[in-house]
């Protein structure tokens, strides 16, 4: 494992993989993000088979107001690409730009989520329970499962912006906020899938 | 591993190289419109459901190809699946997705509701 | 900073904190060895029930709280935290590497599996143990009156945490990691096996998770996926259960089999037979594993084109698995083969897998799965496999490994006996079952009527587990009675790979210079093409270690706090706040605090080298 | 050689039978559908006999010739591998499976094949913790415990559950499917002789899985025909009761028929087992001798605390406050008389 012979001080291109401790939490990363994709589909496969056992209780078309879930949809796109301006920031040495776009990715992320947490109220006063049926359980549980990643998501970058606000990028950070990054797109792609499959497909069929 | 008399917590300083410079915005240029690009994604399908015109059986697998396309826009552009030395990265999220496609199949047909 | 933290503080304390892969290897291995021994008797209970017919040893719910514990300690506490153990300690030995990727999360993750152990069997003292099988298949489970299911649910998932982690860092480690020279393709086999086995865990798991959740959210927050009268449906467990548990098995045979290619080619002296053929079986087994899990489900109604899928599927397995069977067959072809008790083991392991796994591929037979499933036919061929792979796997890996890891020989006469008397006493115990199951007897029968047939093979098979019991029991004592025979050298069976290149004890920092590997079995290669010494790649320098951290502790810790939370929702709900709070405060801490470890200077590395050598 | 090969699973069985009870072991098959099954489990076991012998020929050679000698130290050649023997040793065992698997696919649609035909008869057996109960849709009967079938017809089964997963298991006549709530199985079964076939449920339920027994019992099609008649319509209605049986279908009106239908009167969706036929039973509750020693002491036994017998069944018991030592003598009168063959 012989590490190239650079000035450690000098910012290198992918300051987040200069180091084999930031290659090893890169790697590791995405291996759990593979295990994850298993997670959301045994998710996403209960709802499949489940979603038509509403019994008599409401039903996609019923309650999915398909508007206010794209919207959402946009946030949540958007606030991908800037974190991954805070990535290219980053990469740029410009450790203030990469806090200021982390900020802003976790602000779209609490719009994300204050909506969601909306939308549930809103369905549960429309008579759809956590009990209330099958759908009405694997429905909660798949999106709220992606809700609670959002909202860990959001904790985890902040935590990172207020610990290293002053310090400055440094090649221990910058795994840690690349690794951040991969997960908020990670949750993009879920919510990509939860809209098509749930949202659409629940009010096209 | 050889790493020592460094210290990892010392702020990096400099700028980085030209090339890497003209890279970042060849970049950041390719993430943008990709950006755009999803976003138009997402609104044909949100039409293509929304509109009456088009019908479920053409629709649904509509909507899923442009999730798919959206996803490996994300893995790819956002997430530099790409890049050189992410071989063992790929794997794992193929295999991931491949067992995903399973799962989600079997949980869809094979619970016993119609027999094949 | 120096190595301050590393001075001596109190010894439990060092082994709390600890986070070095061998010491947490150690660890794996005692709990394991404690679980395996409770597993144990909870199946010699199970068989002196099922001695006589009507016997009344034990009440029928007890009975069934001993099957679910039997299985879900043998496979979650007992087999699979062996394995953990062995590759903990070996696999950065033997890829040349100082660490793992991820020595803290190491930690973490044996803690987790150890508190998830403890809430399980939690549950005996609390109003009974969960009861419905190792499997656990809704709606028995779901609608299970009192807590024993809730803890089955909890305990699991923080013990599968652990493991999922556990895999993770495996695999980087192994990818990572390596020394140079060592390609993928020059790695031991037991490295080999354990990498595809982590893979397998990193995709399995996740699945169990989410069943474990649902059935969660169904016990205790009135989630509604398995009731029928609210549009559930219960088939989706067994499928997510054994999406799961299928690659399960494969995860538990895959490193044994490792082990087996280690000690085959050390002790016939010879290099393994086809190694690419080898691990490209493995990673044949590792795929295939994932596609066959509904052999289970044979008779659960899914229809006959679902059932010929995965029956032809299933039986493909015998391809990739046979290769191995042979190539290991023609290690042992030309070889000078010694039988120490770490190589009966081994050699035991042939003819009884075999036996076993034969017995899987009738069992693949859709049409006459009908017949099989869920009778004492596959118990039988379960236990075949697992006792005749896996666990013969765990004492071969014992025997091989535990001058390096102990620093003592085991008494090679003691391990003879106790080699013996474990053989004959599993093959009695289990292969009169598949002739039980055959004419009639179901399996997780809290008893049998008489006049059936079943009478004296009931007998012979318990008498057979009386015969294990006692031959464990010389095991345990032999670990004790060899301390004396102490090994000084690095090298005690003529090794082949580079566990075997490091002074015993091993020290902390493994290799005081990263190895220069040459060839397959590059220990051997120096040894018979070289000069006897492994090259060194790098110059002998100062050693980068991780600090320990109490820290893993707390976030288990949290979890269980947690875990009983949900399990009595009712009263101490807020115990959930507690715990979560304490898991999450742990993470911060450690998120917030940085820490860069500590090096140990060159010249202790010099003199700690001159005393062992 | 040959000869040999197909001897072995011969012996094998022929030993098994000594072991094995009769209309119990799958070994022993008595209808169409069980042979099948019998005759796939002796073409897997020639195959795995072969693969074991040829496995152990090879590993007992090696370990005679290549064993370490006293004194020996030599250094065995470093053989890399040979590309032929990997080729023999995966091409062979393809063969062997391609041997099994394709009757096996056939067979597994030939079992599958439950479509009704004029020839066939229908019955839906529904399980419950812990028994068994059978609907005849065709003859509008229902039936508790035993299920009687006519020889030599092929009888489709359709497999429900009322509360957790059970599955039914005829080892002598087909292998198991299981009945899952909310879904519909099917299965179908045939028997070529008259006789009793021992039934058990194969799926972990609770305490009493051990306990769930039943039976089928085969009957020639006349007797089976004369049987559902009179299963929808008793004989013993019209005859005169003696005075005992008589106060004994008073007590039975009073505790019992809410749970229990005899002649097409009482019982209830979560009742027990329809006992019209209940005298002609061989076991109580699937297990219990009818006729033991004592006479009737298991039938007594049963009624006045079923709990111990079986553990966790539905049916509560009736102690001596309830039905008095006497009454109970006329309760079991009772119960005996009701009976449709004779
Ligand atoms: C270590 C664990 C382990 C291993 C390795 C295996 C290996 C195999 N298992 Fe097993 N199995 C279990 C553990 C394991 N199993 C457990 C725990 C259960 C029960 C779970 C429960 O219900 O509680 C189970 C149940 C089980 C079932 C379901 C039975 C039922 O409930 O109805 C089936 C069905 O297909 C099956 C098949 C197989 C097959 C085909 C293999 C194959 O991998 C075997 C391959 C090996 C060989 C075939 C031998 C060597 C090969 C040769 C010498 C080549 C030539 C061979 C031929 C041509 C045949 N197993
Ligand atoms: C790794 C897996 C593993 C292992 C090693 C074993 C080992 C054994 N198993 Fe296990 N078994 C399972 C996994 C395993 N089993 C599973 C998954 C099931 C299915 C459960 C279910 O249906 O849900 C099962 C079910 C099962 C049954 C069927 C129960 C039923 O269906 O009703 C039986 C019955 O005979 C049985 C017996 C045994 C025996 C006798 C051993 C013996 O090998 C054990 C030998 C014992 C020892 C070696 C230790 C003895 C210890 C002592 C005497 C204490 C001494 C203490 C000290 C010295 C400190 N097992
Ligand atoms: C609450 C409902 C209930 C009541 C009331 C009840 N039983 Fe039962 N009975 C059951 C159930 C359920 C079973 C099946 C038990 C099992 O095998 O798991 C059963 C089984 C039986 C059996 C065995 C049936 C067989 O086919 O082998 C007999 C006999 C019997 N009951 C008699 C009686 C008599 C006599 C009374 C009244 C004195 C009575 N039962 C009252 C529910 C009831
Ligand atoms: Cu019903 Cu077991
Ligand atoms: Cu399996």
């Amino acid at each position: 494992m012989a590490e190239k012979t650079v000035d450690q001080h000098t910012l290198p291109p992918n300051p987040e993989k200069a180091t084999l401790e930031g290659r090893n939490k890169f790697m590791g990363f995405w291996f759990f993000l593979g295990g994850e994709t298993v997670l959301f589909a045994s998710l996403f496969g209960t709802y499949l088979g489940l979603r038509g056992g509403t019994m008599n209780g409401p039903g996609p078309s019923d309650l999915f107001h398909l508007d206010l879930v794209f919207i959402m949809t946009m946030i949540l796109l958007t606030s991908s690409l800037t974190s991954v301006f805070a990535v290219i920031s980053m990469k740029k040495g410009n450790f203030k730009g990469l806090l200021a776009w982390m900020s802003v990715t976790v602000l779209l992320g609490l719009a994300f989520l204050g909506m969601e947490i909306y939308e549930f109220y809103d369905y549960y006063h429309k008579g759809l329970g956590y009990s209330t049926s099958a759908f009405a359980s694997s429905f909660y549980t798949l999106v709220g499962t992606h809700g609670a990643h959002v909202a860990f998501g959001i904790g985890w970058i902040t935590t990172l912006i207020i610990r290293y606000r002053k310090s400055g990028l440094t090649l221990t950070n910058a795994p840690k906020f690349y690794t951040a990054v991969l997960y908020w797109h990670f949750i993009d792609v879920v919510w990509v899938f939860i809209f098509s499959v749930v949202y659409l497909m629940g009010i096209g069929g | 591993m050889g790493q020592h008399g460094m210290d990892p917590s010392a702020p990096l300083t400099g700028t980085p190289s030209k090339k890497t410079k003209r890279k970042l915005k060849y970049e950041m240029r390719k993430q943008l419109i990709s950006f755009v690009f999803m976003i138009f994604l997402t609104s044909m399908a949100f039409i293509s459901i929304a509109s009456d015109a088009i019908p479920a059986t053409f629709a649904i697998p509509f909507i899923l190809l442009l999730a798919v396309i959206q996803v490996v826009l994300q893995l790819y552009v956002f997430m530099h699946l790409n890049e050189r030395g992410n071989g063992w990265t790929n794997i794992m999220i193929w295999t991931g997705v491949l067992i995903a496609i399973l799962t989600v199949a079997t949980l869809m047909l094979l619970i016993g509701v119609r027999k094949w | 900073m120096s190595n301050a933290q590393a001075q001596s503080k109190s010894v439990l304390w060092d082994w709390l904190t600890t986070v070095d892969h061998k010491k947490i290897g150690i660890m794996y291995l005692v709990a394991g060895a404690f679980f395996f021994a409770l597993g144990g008797l909870e199946a010699i209970l199970m068989r002196i029930q099922l001695m006589f017919p009507e016997f009344t040893f034990l009440p029928a719910q007890t009975f069934n709280e001993l099957l679910t514990m039997h299985g879900t300690t043998m496979i979650f506490l007992a087999a699979m935290p062996l394995l953990f153990g062995f590759m903990n300690y070996i696999i950065p030995l033997q890829i040349g590497a100082r660490d793992v990727a991820f020595p803290f999360l190491n930690s973490l993750g044996f803690w987790l599996f150890l508190f998830g152990g403890i809430i399980l069997n939690v549950s005996w003292f609390v109003g009974g143990a969960p009861d419905a099988g190792w499997t656990a298949y809704v709606p028995l489970s779901s609608e299970s009156p009192g807590t024993g299911l809730d803890y089955y649910v909890l305990g699991l998932q923080v013990s599968g945490a652990g493991t999922l982690i556990g895999g993770i860092n495996f695999l980087v480690t192994i990818i990572n990691m390596r020394a140079p020279g060592m390609s993928m393709m020059r790695m031991p086999l037991f490295t080999w096996s354990s990498f595809v086995a982590s893979m397998l865990i990193l995709f399995a798991f996740p699945a169990l998770t989410v069943g474990l959740l649902l059935l969660m959210l169904e016990r205790v927050f009135g989630g509604q996926f398995f009731s029928v009268d609210f549009g559930g449906n219960v088939v989706i467990w067994q499928h997510l259960f054994w999406i799961f548990g299928h690659p399960e098995v494969y995860i538990l045979i895959l490193p044994a089999f490792g082990i087996f290619s280690e000690v085959i080619a050390t002790f016939s002296k010879k290099r393994l037979f086809g190694y690419s053929a080898m691990v490209f079986a493995t990673l044949i087994i590792g795929f295939l594993g994932f596609m066959v899990w509904a052999h289970h489900m044979f008779t659960v109604g899914m229809g006959p084109v679902a059932n010929s899928i995965f029956a032809v599927a299933t039986m493909a397995i015998a391809v990739p698995t046979g290769i191995k069977i042979f190539n290991w067959l023609l290690t042992l072809w030309g070889g000078r083969i010694q039988f120490t008790t770490a190589n009966l083991f081994a050699l035991a392991f042939i003819p009884s897998f075999v036996m076993g796994g034969v017995t899987g591929v009738m069992l693949a037979t859709s049409a006459a799965n009908y017949q099989f499933h869920d009778t004492y036919f596959v118990v039988a061929h379960f236990h075949y496999v697992i006792i005749g792979g896996v666990v013969l796997g765990l004492f071969a890996g014992a025997y091989y490994w535990w001058p390096r890891m102990f620093g003592y020989k085991l008494d090679e006469k003691m391990g003879k006996i106790f080699f013996w008397m474990f053989l004959i006493g599993f093959h009695l115990t289990f292969f009169v079952q598949h002739f039980l199951g055959l004419i009639g007897m179901q399996r997780r029968v809290a008893s049998y009527l008489p006049g059936q047939g079943f009478d004296q093979m009931n007998f012979i098979s318990t008498i057979g587990a009386f015969l294990m019991g006692i031959a464990f029991i010389i095991f345990v004592i032999s670990i004790f009675t060899s301390r004396k025979n102490k090994v000084t050298v690095a090298d005690p069976w003529d090794g082949r790979t580079l566990e075997w290149t490091m002074p015993t004890p091993t020290p902390e920092y493994n290799f005081a210079q990263t190895p220069l590997v040459r060839d397959v079995d590059a220990l051997w290669y120096e040894k018979y093409e070289g000069d006897g010494k492994m090259k060194a790649a790098e110059p002998l320098g100062d050693i980068h270690m991780p600090n320990g951290s109490i820290l893993p502790i707390f976030i288990s810790l949290g979890l269980t706090i947690a875990s009983f939370g949900v399990i009595y929702l009712d009263s101490v709900w807020w115990l959930i706040v507690v715990g979560l709070g304490v898991t999450f405060g742990a993470m911060f801490v450690r998120s917030i605090k940085e820490d860069h470890g500590y090096h140990i200077p060159k010249d202790e590395v010099l003199n700690h080298n001159k005393e062992d050598r | 050689m040959k000869f040999l090969w197909r001897l072995l699973p011969f012996t094998f069985i022929l030993l098994m039978a000594g072991c094995g009870k009769q209309n119990l072991s799958a070994l022993d098959p008595q209808g169409p559908v069980a042979e099948a099954q019998f005759s796939l489990i002796s073409l897997s076991l020639y195959i795995m006999i072969f693969v074991i012998v040829v496995v152990f020929a090879i590993y007992v050679f090696v370990l005679i010739r290549f064993r370490e000698r006293p004194g020996d130290t030599h250094i065995p050649k470093q053989v890399h591998g040979n590309k032929t023997l990997e080729v023999i040793w995966t091409t062979i065992p393809i063969i062997l499976l391609l041997i099994l698997a394709i009757p096996n696919v056939m067979e597994t649609f030939t079992l599958a094949d439950t479509e009704e035909t004029e020839e066939s008869m229908m019955i839906r057996v529904h399980a419950h913790q812990f028994w068994w109960e059978f609907e005849y849709p065709d003859y509008d009967i229902v039936a508790g415990q035993d299920m009687y079938i006519p020889t030599d017809t092929k009888i489709i089964i359709e497999l429900e559950a009322s509360d957790v997963i059970h599955s039914f298991w005829v080892p002598a006549l087909a292998g198991k499917q299981d009945n899952v709530p909310g879904i519909t199985n099917d299965m179908w079964i045939q028997a070529d002789k008259e006789g009793v076939y021992a039934g058990k449920c194969t799926e972990l339920c609770g305490p009493a899985h051990w306990l769930m027994e039943f039976k089928v019992i085969a009957v020639d099609p006349d007797t089976f025909e004369e049987w559902a008649n009179n299963m929808a319509e008793p004989p013993y209605v019209e005859e005169e009761l003696t005075e005992v049986a008589a106060n004994g279908r008073e007590v039975f009106e009073q505790s019992c028929i809410s749970c229990h239908a005899v002649a097409g009167e009482g019982g209830n969706p979560a009742g027990g087992p329809v006992l019209t036929n209940f005298g002609e039973r061989s076991n109580i509750a699937g297990y219990l001798a009818y006729d033991d020693v004592d006479g009737h002491q298991n039938l007594y036994d049963w009624i006045r605390d079923p709990g111990p017998l079986k553990p966790g069944n539905a049916m509560p018991g009736f102690s001596e406050d309830i039905i008095s030592d006497e009454e109970m003598d006329a309760l079991i009168e009772y119960l005996n008389t009701l009976k449709v063959l004779d």
